[in-house]
């Protein structure tokens, strides 16, 4: 469907970012938006929660590596975690599956965050 | 619909190899959020003809890119312009084949200026051609009469030919 | 698709009442298999034209009854026959609202033999047509030129008016 | 999707079917061939968990109604359980939720059946 919820919760000075909904050309402005906003208000370190995206095209890629960009420029970071395998996919596919931090859970991504 | 006999000599030889069992057209207007749509039936008639899932969702996600370049580069998201899309199955493939055509009206750009970026240089944008042609095992741009463009897209089979042709790792 | 100007006089009569503004054209073979990802896109199509969740997927459940109708009544299950669906949103209206015409080529029936059973006599079969006058305020059979069957399907809004009109309970 | 799988395990005496993926005019004839199977091979309880069923339309609820009335003249009985929203609302448009047994959960489904 085409709409995007987009959920952000703090815990221990991260910002935990909950997408719910395809992140397709139509929806990553929003996601966009929402990390953008984060950012310019000093969030050092951000963790996407993708266990709530069925799918994800090159726009939405394109959305995190700009947040990964901005971030690293501050020596912050961001994780991505809960990725299904077709949204793994085009991260390998982009070979940016070895540039982002990619966990398994919230919590795997957490402390090293 | 006439318009797949007019394609120039290269479109014909694809179709002529293998003559194309119709399946589903398409005409939808270069509107963003009727990509959803699209791309969820691209996924259920892949997989009807064969395909599994993730690989019926990775030809979804190349013609999702490839429709997403459409309203971006060909129709600059002016979001009323028409698209057209068949789906047809190939059938003297030695396995279940897919053939995709994406048809615009759009401006008619050089097939040699659709292409995709150095990857190691990491940054936004720039991945949709690529994402496309890893996917897809033809991937052919043309000119199309009367204006616009040609789109075809081809995928023989669940398992693709490792991808490390332009990889040296 | 000049054909929406052929109708006759009933259907003109919604079309200029409320000017569609076209969102997607589907040309379909008769196949059951393609049910599944036509519904899909109906239903993204349904919610991004403002319906929730629930209603999108019973706007495609209706037109899902309906189609199985053409390739099981109309066609006799011939699986390589045309299907034609239109899909547009209606702009003057109260609240959001989709009209999905279905058009075939198949055998031109009496629109008054395409009607609901008693569903008080529980059997196997004969909910379609119930189901689709639950789901939609407009249902309307006609024929089409050069033949067969053409049906237009209006919904307007998430709330159905209580279906209690042929319930005496 | 168009596939359909179906599993069937039994529990006390009970047949529990569970069928995987959408049921519609291209899929139900699978079923009704599994419940058609389970009835003249003398099964009288079936439990249909239908949680992996995202998706159902009349050719599945008539594939159901058949199987019940089969079943209702050896004095057998079927439940139907775990219905997502979607597949329940047609069982109400098609007034037949007074007709099933149609219960939360397997467990629900199992003493009563
Ligand atoms: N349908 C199209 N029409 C015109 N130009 C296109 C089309 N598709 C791709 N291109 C060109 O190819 C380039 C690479 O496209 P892509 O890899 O999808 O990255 P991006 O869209 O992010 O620029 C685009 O920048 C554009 O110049
Ligand atoms: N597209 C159609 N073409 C011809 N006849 C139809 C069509 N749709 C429905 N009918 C007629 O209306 C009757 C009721 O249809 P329906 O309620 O869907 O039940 P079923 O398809 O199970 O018979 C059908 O038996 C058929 O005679």
């Amino acid at each position: 469907m085409s709409d995007l919820q987009i959920d952000i919760e703090r815990r221990d000075g991260v910002a935990i970012v909950t997408p719910r909904g395809d992140v397709d050309m139509a929806t990553s402005p929003r996601l966009r938006t929402e990390l953008k906003k984060l950012i310019a208000a000093g969030t050092t370190r951000i963790v996407v929660d993708l266990s709530h995206v069925p799918y994800m095209d090159s726009s939405g890629v394109a959305t995190l590596v700009e947040a990964m960009k901005s971030l690293r420029q501050v020596a912050g970071s961001l994780a991505l975690c809960n990725m299904n395998p077709r949204v793994r996919a085009i991260f390998e596919i982009a070979r940016l599956d070895q540039y982002f931090t990619i966990c398994e859970s919230i919590e795997e991504a957490l402390p090293g965050t | 619909m006439g318009a797949v006999r007019q394609g120039p000599c290269r479109r014909r030889a694809i179709a002529m190899s293998s003559e194309p069992v119709n399946q589903v057209r398409i005409q939808m207007r270069s509107d963003p959020r009727l990509l959803a749509g699209v791309r969820e039936l691209v996924a259920a008639v892949a997989h009807r003809l064969g395909f599994d899932q993730l690989t019926s969702s990775q030809i979804a996600l190349a013609v999702d890119e490839a429709l997403a370049n459409v309203i971006c580069h060909g129709y600059e998201r002016c979001c009323h312009k028409p698209i057209w899309i068949s789906i047809d199955e190939l059938k003297d493939q030695p396995e279940h084949a897919i053939r995709i055509v994406i048809e615009d009206e759009a401006r008619t750009v050089d097939a040699d200026c659709i292409r995709s970026r150095d990857l190691d240089d990491v940054r936004p944008g720039g991945l949709g051609v690529h994402i496309i042609h890893e996917i897809m095992d033809t991937v052919q741009y043309e000119p199309r009469e009367p204006a616009g463009m040609r789109l075809t897209l081809i995928r023989v089979g669940n398992r693709r030919p490792a991808s490390a042709k332009d990889d040296p790792a």
